[in-house]
């Protein structure tokens, strides 16, 4: 029983620490899909964290928090759309930009706005996303079982991370049952069947790159108003990349995207959890646990995905004059 | 007289410092196939692009059906009734074929009634022109042949009342090529515009109402098909006089040189390619291999030149080669005294960013006479380079120019002149003139018999069965990885191999 | 002119160098007179610094960190003229040099031992920022004091991360929190920076309590927050600062005696301090001041008596 | 037929680009309410003004040189070494090594040594990922960034748990012995009258670091490995058609690349803070990047913009010192030169081009 209430709670932690993973996963996926790959998506959450913290600060709302983090992102989503589509730079070195800009600029705005040292005042009442309970969570949280299950890993979330979750079906029927979907997938293998088949590149590659602006804005925001309640710098903590590595893991479909955001997040609960495991007189020190997500992901890439294929045209600028 | 279905005035387009296009005028008559011919980088492509809206001109104006209009984009020119099938296919290769014809032509936001709708429409569609595919099959589970089915039937489905085709025959086999010509008539029966390019004579003469005839971004002729012959248009082409038959003396085989047995070749997504051919090539013989592209003669070509792993036997000189491994790469390969003119000279045989002189030592770069000390010799390299140069002829003779401002004829001869001056036991050859002018292949051919006559040993892999036949001692034609049967050029014709080619064993090799 | 050299994390950290920062500020607004002061950002710096202010003319100089030991070591001797002070440092061989370092551990203890009395659960919580040794020190006195109380008391104890990241990682040090709760801590002491924030957040949130670090952080969850453990480096800088360049060099260690270390009793924790916790915490002071109670000191053989880290 | 003449693409490019990046860096100084020209004052006089400066800037430099090489080299064989931090810090670790437990007689043979095992470390460092990319075709650019995570717990590991000295509450190595202590500008070039550098960290590692960029070059343009590595870097068709194997190119070009980052260690560690912190890299693996991009990934452009690089690193070190701009403002430059050099650099090409096209078009 003690070992099934340990289990719970460290799922409730997984969830919670996937979640940014996952907007962020599904973020890369959208643009990556469409063959621009991503390596800002720390930047665009980090930009995303602070504005959403300092215009929920500001405003006492987090709704207008969550769109100023939203649009935050969205701005670094058009340079990047700018930089690799419209004048089809390198995308990789786009990203690399904009996540020192992302990394600098939080901080310079945050000291001239509020003198914090690089921080936004404490979040409290309506400027934060506050947990929603499920209907008869308090009277079924005595249930054996199911009781744990649902009113304390299920219920007792905050919004975003049901929207990042259901985001995960709604990407896939996107991606596979829609015109959108279909017209996102081709131009990511090969924008020039896209292109003779009368449909603009450009102006797809924009959409995806913008959906990649909103859901990392979504998932800064949730960084900083739901999880925690403000911003500091450089909160996002490598989040963005290991999101990605998550997406590559998931072989860019949505479903596996879920699977591997959540088995990171499980290994950082884990990791969070036990630390300096005592394995029969050998102590795994905590460095060891720190490292183990990123050891993980090494591992898995090397053995167990194989050789993960990315979409065909991905990391090309579309070009059809030399 | 009738509007002409299309009419181009006055189209110009560059590529940085290239014009592709200059000042082309042509007017196409509804419900007739307009032929156009040019050399390799004459234009065609870039001027028909132009009109399906690929590439916007820097000049001119575009008339369809009397009209002026305006083709920004291929969107535009699929409601104008324009359709397009490339040289090179635009196909998203892991979509179904059903998905591929949809794609841009869906109707709604969702995509199983435009499925749905489709699949039906696909269906009468191909009863109608006989142009059956399986909708549900993947792009890449398809031969070319049949993507280029899915290509025709995308530009019906989308209601082309003009149809442009883009050298559609070079992945054919002659007679799925007169299948495709059948369907051509009919369409034009119907009323349907075609444009044809190609640079096979014989096609144009078969197939075509009138003819244009390009020339280094000019249109130097439009003639009526009945009224011209395969000669001027030759002429017209090249802009002088040409051989069409290479003249060389009989072969006079020595020894084998090269003998394959049972080679199989497996490819990185486990499909063998290769399924265990037998072909020997002796001294002082050309061997020419036929067949559809796509068939396995490409990767025989790349295990020989040591670009994958094979399984079987393979002797050179009576020396068994390894096939993996150790001493199978390219570097081995070179040291064993094979050389190898690739199939692709821009992805393979060059680097297109190289100087012409650090070209020259490709794959040979480890060649003790360009080493000095730690280094490489680059002084004794140039002066090698100027001296090949200057025998092959290429032009501009400057050895400091990167390999991708030299024409295609001219990169071709840099690598030609590479491989064929290392004086190899055995040449192997791919598509030697693949986007070469005339009066390159000329030149090239020239110097592959040339060699032939020391008495070294080659084998020669193209699609063009002219090719084929005018440099060929010996044929083999290849089908779906393995050897269909071996003739001799003076026994065969077209026709013969055209069957081979096709999978039609004729009596036994 | 004075001038304050900050340590890598900023003097918005919080805690220790934020607390050194609003040292300096009263100094300055009390006097009305100006101070130079710069943020470090990389380590090569820290020699810079104390050379370019030396240069310029500014006594004494106040360094934060024990990082700054060596560039001090260094570069003292060639500005003989100058005083420095040095917070967290005390085995330098100089003569112009004011080593200030604190008993973390006495303080750490005494929280404690509040921390022991205000469980209902018997379990209390230890979040470290980065694991370096003197995170470990702060959470050995911790132990100490918390068994002193409770001898079966449970301790969980956690470092945040490996790298400087742990400092400023609120997202981990909330959910560090809430691994602990789940286990049964309902008081939990945060030595991590701007992580602790995420901790004391966390515990507010959840309706457990929480103990804060370096400065006074009991105003940041009023009621929620049992206690600061102070450790005095606004006191330090003041006086340092007043003192100007007349400043007393040698060694000094700030304990409980010198009301270096402390613990934070205000309006905002008046409700949550029973008297009886107020009286044991006094007792242990002056056990502790004059030696009836030794604290053991995690730096003395890198271990720790009371937690295994 | 080029489309521009050479010098526009190696000088004018670059030039203009740096140009934009300024005018918005002083855009941003603006918005933050400081004045620009006061601000570019300082960081000059700051970095450029004085022997002192300089000995700042250079040593800066010399960090950026050799993480700058590293992901040059990488660059030239199509590969994004990201992993220049964990190599360095690696490099570090190995220069721990070998300056505390050998005694040497003299710092020029400890130099060597140090050289030795910072090479050493680091191409070990970049090695695994270069192996999975070779061979498993991992992502090299997300197997070198989770390889910079794993670096930096390891190295905690050590100096926390093994390499710090009993007692000591800093997580560091002892300090070198003096023995090792390698000269810096300041004994070097200090006269008996005249003093300079005074104080600046710049040490004799610059002088190897601009050997390293010699024979990187030479490796590069020169060696007929250099050949293969350009040549695959530009077609990996090609390099199989001549016979040069990927995967032994993408190992020894990562390890070359994993040496050099290794190689920066004998600045900062063993030049500069004579001994090993947590940390020391500083991010002057990323700073390689940026380094590399504008440097066109040539050694010479790699030397002039890792002294570009150090010109703001100490500038910004000066503004931090004078006035209240937060420290920031130089990531903030960093990315827009990234941007700019980088990312945008076809927003000037384009134009140019054009430019240079019609203008041969005039005058033909
Ligand atoms: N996208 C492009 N960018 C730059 N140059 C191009 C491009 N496409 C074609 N060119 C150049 O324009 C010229 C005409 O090319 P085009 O493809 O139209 O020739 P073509 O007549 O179709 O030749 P082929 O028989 O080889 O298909 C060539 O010199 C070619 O190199
Ligand atoms: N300062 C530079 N910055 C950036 N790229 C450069 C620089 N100098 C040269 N390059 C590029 O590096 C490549 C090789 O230059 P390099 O000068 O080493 O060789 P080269 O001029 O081709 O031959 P050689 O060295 O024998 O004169 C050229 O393509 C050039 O564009
Ligand atoms: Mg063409
Ligand atoms: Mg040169």
């Amino acid at each position: 029983m003690e070992f099934f209430v340990t289990l719970v709670q460290v799922l409730d932690s997984t969830i919670r620490l996937a979640t940014p993973l996952l907007l962020a996963c599904l973020a890369g996926l959208y643009s990556e899909r469409a063959g621009i790959f991503d390596i800002g998506l720390e930047g665009k959450m980090l930009m995303s964290a602070f504005f959403s913290a300092a215009v929920a600060a500001v405003t006492g709302s987090v709704w207008l928090g969550l769109m100023a983090g939203i649009g935050a992102s969205l701005i670094l989503s058009a340079l990047h759309g700018v930089a690799s589509i419209t004048f089809r730079g390198n995308q990789l070195i786009s990203g690399v930009a904009i996540n020192f800009l992302a990394s600098g600029l939080t901080v310079l705005i945050a000291q001239s706005w509020f003198q914090q040292g690089g921080r936004t005042p404490s979040l409290f009442g309506g400027g934060r996303f506050e947990p929603i309970s499920f209907p008869f969570a308090e009277a079924l949280d005595a249930a054996p079982i199911i009781g744990p299950v649902y009113s304390e890993l299920l219920s007792g979330h905050s919004i975003l991370v049901y929207v990042a979750f259901l985001m995960v079906p709604l990407t896939w029927w996107v991606l596979y049952r829609t015109r959108f979907g279909l017209r996102l997938r081709a131009v990511g293998e090969n924008p020039a069947a896209v292109d003779t088949a009368g449909v603009s590149v450009v102006g797809l590659r924009f959409a995806a790159v913008a959906i990649c602006g909103v859901l990392c804005g979504i998932a800064g925001a949730y960084l900083a108003t739901a999880l925690q309640a403000g911003f500091v710098k450089e909160m996002t903590a490598g989040r963005g990349f290991i999101a990605l590595a998550a997406l590559i893991f998931a072989k860019w479909r949505p479903w596996h995207a879920m699977w591997a955001c959540l088995l990171f997040g499980l290994l950082q609960a884990i990791a969070l959890r036990f630390q300096n495991i005592d394995l029969g007189g050998i102590i795994i020190p905590v460095q060891v646990m720190d490292a183990l997500p990123y050891i993980l992901t090494v591992v898995i890439l090397a053995g167990f995905v194989g050789k993960a294929i990315p979409p065909r045209a991905g990391g090309e600028p579309y070009v059809k004059e030399r | 007289m009738t509007v002409p279905a299309i009419e181009l005035k006055g189209i110009s387009k560059a590529f940085g410092p290239v014009q592709a296009n200059k000042d082309i005028s042509i007017s196409v008559a509804p419900g007739t196939i307009h032929g156009i011919i040019g050399e390799n980088g004459a234009g065609k492509s870039t001027l028909m692009s132009i009109l399906y809206g690929f590439y916007k001109a820097d000049k001119g104006e575009i008339w369809i059906n009397g009209t002026k209009t305006d083709i920004p984009d291929s969107q535009a020119a699929i409601a104008s009734g324009i359709g397009m099938v490339f040289q090179h296919f635009k196909l998203v290769e892991n979509f179904t074929v059903l998905e591929n014809i949809v794609l841009g032509a869906e109707d709604g936001g969702m995509l199983a009634p435009s499925l749905a709708k489709a699949r039906k429409e696909l269906k009468a569609l191909e009863e109608e022109y006989e142009l059956f595919v399986d909708p549900d099959k993947r792009i890449d589970e398809i031969g070319v042949g049949r993507q280029q089915r899915v290509e025709i039937l995308k530009a019906l489905y989308r209601k082309a009342e003009i149809l442009i085709l883009d050298e559609p025959t070079g992945v054919l086999t002659p007679s799925e090529a007169d299948q495709l010509f059948r369907i051509l008539h009919r369409l034009r029966e119907e009323g349907k515009t075609i444009i044809l390019i190609t640079h096979k004579l014989r096609e144009i003469m078969e197939a075509t109402d009138t003819v244009s005839v390009m020339r280094r971004g000019q249109m130097t002729a439009t003639v009526k098909t009945a009224e011209t012959s395969p000669q001027e248009l030759a002429e017209l082409m090249v802009g002088r006089k040409v051989l069409l038959q290479v003249d060389k003396v009989p072969a006079q085989p020595g020894k084998p040189i090269l003998e394959i047995e049972n080679l199989r070749v497996v490819d990185e997504a486990g499909v063998e390619r290769v399924k265990g051919i037998d072909l020997t090539v002796r001294a002082g013989e050309i061997v020419g291999i036929a067949g559809v592209a796509g068939n396995g003669q490409s990767e025989l070509l790349e295990v020989l030149g040591g670009m994958r792993p094979g399984q079987g036997t393979i002797r050179l000189n009576g020396t068994p080669l390894a096939l993996s491994g150790h001493g199978s790469d390219g570097q081995a390969r070179r040291a064993q005294g094979i050389a190898h003119v690739p199939e692709d000279r821009q992805r393979e045989g060059l680097i297109m960013d190289f100087h012409a002189w650090e070209n020259v030592a490709f794959g040979y770069h480890r060649d003790p006479a360009y080493k000095r000390g730690l280094f490489m010799d680059n002084a004794a390299l140039r002066a090698d380079t100027e001296r090949k140069i200057e025998k092959f002829d290429v032009r501009p003779p400057n050895a400091w120019l990167t390999a991708k401002n030299f024409s295609g004829g001219n990169q071709q001869k840099i690598v030609v002149a590479r491989e064929i001056e290392r004086n190899p036991d055995l040449l192997l050859v791919g598509q030697p003139t693949r986007g070469v002018d005339i009066g390159a292949i000329e030149f090239i051919h020239k110097q592959i018999v040339a060699l032939r006559d020391q008495g070294k040993a080659i084998l020669l892999v193209s699609v063009e069965l002219e090719e084929i036949f005018s440099l060929s001692d010996r044929i083999a034609v290849m089908f779906d990885g393995h050897i269909m049967g071996e003739r001799l050029p003076h026994e065969t014709d077209e026709k013969e191999l055209g069957l081979l080619m096709a999978g039609v064993a004729g009596e036994a090799a | 002119e004075p001038a304050l050299i900050f340590d890598l994390g900023g003097k918005f950290d919080k805690s220790f160098n934020e607390a050194a920062h609003n040292g300096a500020q009263r100094w300055a607004e009390q006097t009305g007179q100006t101070y130079r002061e710069i943020e470090l950002q990389s380590e090569a710096q820290r020699e810079q610094a104390l050379r370019r202010f030396a240069e310029a003319g500014a006594n004494p100089i106040i360094t934060m960190g024990f990082a700054m030991a060596d560039p001090l070591a260094a570069v003292a001797g060639d500005y003989p003229n100058t005083k420095f002070v040095a917070v967290d440092v005390n085995w330098l061989d100089a003569p112009n040099i004011r080593q200030v370092s604190f008993a973390e551990h006495e303080g750490s203890y005494l929280v404690g031992m509040m921390a022991a009395m205000a469980s209902k659960s018997g379990t209390v919580g230890f979040i470290g920022g980065m694991d370096i040794p003197l995170i470990r020190h702060f959470g050995c006195g911790y132990a100490q004091g918390a068994k002193a109380v409770n001898p079966d008391v449970n301790i969980i104890a956690n470092m945040t991360g490996t790298t400087p990241a742990a400092w400023n990682d609120p997202v981990k040090g909330s959910e560090l929190t809430k691994a602990q709760i789940s286990q049964g801590a309902d008081v939990i002491y945060a030595a991590a920076g701007g992580t602790g924030v995420g901790v004391l957040q966390t515990a507010a949130d959840e309706g457990i309590l929480s103990i804060g670090v370096d400065s006074n952080q009991n105003h940041l969850h009023p009621g929620q927050v049992l206690t600061s453990m102070l450790k005095r480096v606004d006191v330090a800088v003041y006086d340092a600062m007043k003192a100007g360049e007349d400043v007393q060099t040698g060694v000094f260690t700030m304990g409980l005696a010198e009301e270096g270390v402390g613990v934070a009793m205000d309006e905002n924790n008046a409700e949550l301090v029973t008297e009886e916790m107020s009286a044991a915490v006094a007792d242990a002071r002056s056990d502790i001041i004059n030696g009836n109670i030794t604290v053991v000191s995690y730096y003395e053989n890198d271990s720790c008596p009371a937690l295994q880290f | 037929m080029e489309k521009m003449p050479k010098w526009a693409d190696v000088v004018l490019i670059p030039l203009i680009s740096l140009i934009l990046a300024a005018i918005l860096s002083t855009l941003v100084i603006l918005a933050i309410g400081e004045n620009p020209v006061e601000a570019v004052n300082l960081m000059v006089t700051g970095a450029l003004g004085s022997t002192y400066g300089w000995g700042y800037t250079l040593y800066y430099a010399t960090n950026f040189m050799f993480t700058g090489l590293a992901v040059a080299v990488a660059f030239h064989a199509r590969l994004f070494n990201i992993g220049g931090e964990g190599q360095a810090m690696l490099g570090g670790l190995g220069v721990a090594v070998a300056c505390l437990y050998i005694p040497w007689p003299h710092w020029s043979i400890a130099l060597l040594a140090a050289c030795a095992a910072s090479m050493l470390f680091g191409a070990a460092w970049a090695a695994i990922p270069a192996y999975l990319q070779a061979k498993r075709g991992s992502h090299i650019v997300i197997t070198t960034i989770m390889f910079n995570f794993i670096a930096a717990a390891f190295l905690n590991y050590m100096l926390v748990n093994v390499m710090r000295p009993q007692g000591s509450q800093d997580p560091a190595t002892a300090r070198f012995p003096e023995a090792v202590h390698l000269p810096t500008f300041q004994s070097m070039f200090s006269t008996a009258e005249n003093a300079v550098f005074r104080g600046a960290p710049a040490n004799i590692s610059f002088f190897v670091a601009l050997l390293a960029c010699v024979v990187v070059w030479a490796l590069i343009w020169r060696t007929r490995l250099g050949y293969e590595i350009r040549a695959y870097g530009h077609s990996e068709t090609g390099a199989v058609y001549a016979g040069i194997s990927p995967v032994r190119i993408t190992i020894i070009a990562m390890l070359i690349s994993g040496a050099l980052a290794g190689l920066m260690a004998i600045n900062n560690v063993m030049g500069e803070a004579e001994r090993l912190v947590l940390n020391a890299t500083e991010g002057a693996g990323f700073i390689g990047i940026a380094v590399a991009l504008m440097g066109r990934s040539h050694p010479f452009g790699v030397f002039l913009a890792a002294i570009l690089f150090g010109f703001l690193y100490q500038g910004g070190a000066e503004l931090a010192l004078w006035t209240s701009i937060p420290r920031e403002l130089i990531v903030v430059i960093q990315a827009l030169v990234i941007l700019f050099t980088g990312a945008l650099d076809n927003m000037v090409r384009i134009p140019l081009e054009k430019l240079f096209l019609g203008l041969r078009k005039g005058a033909e």
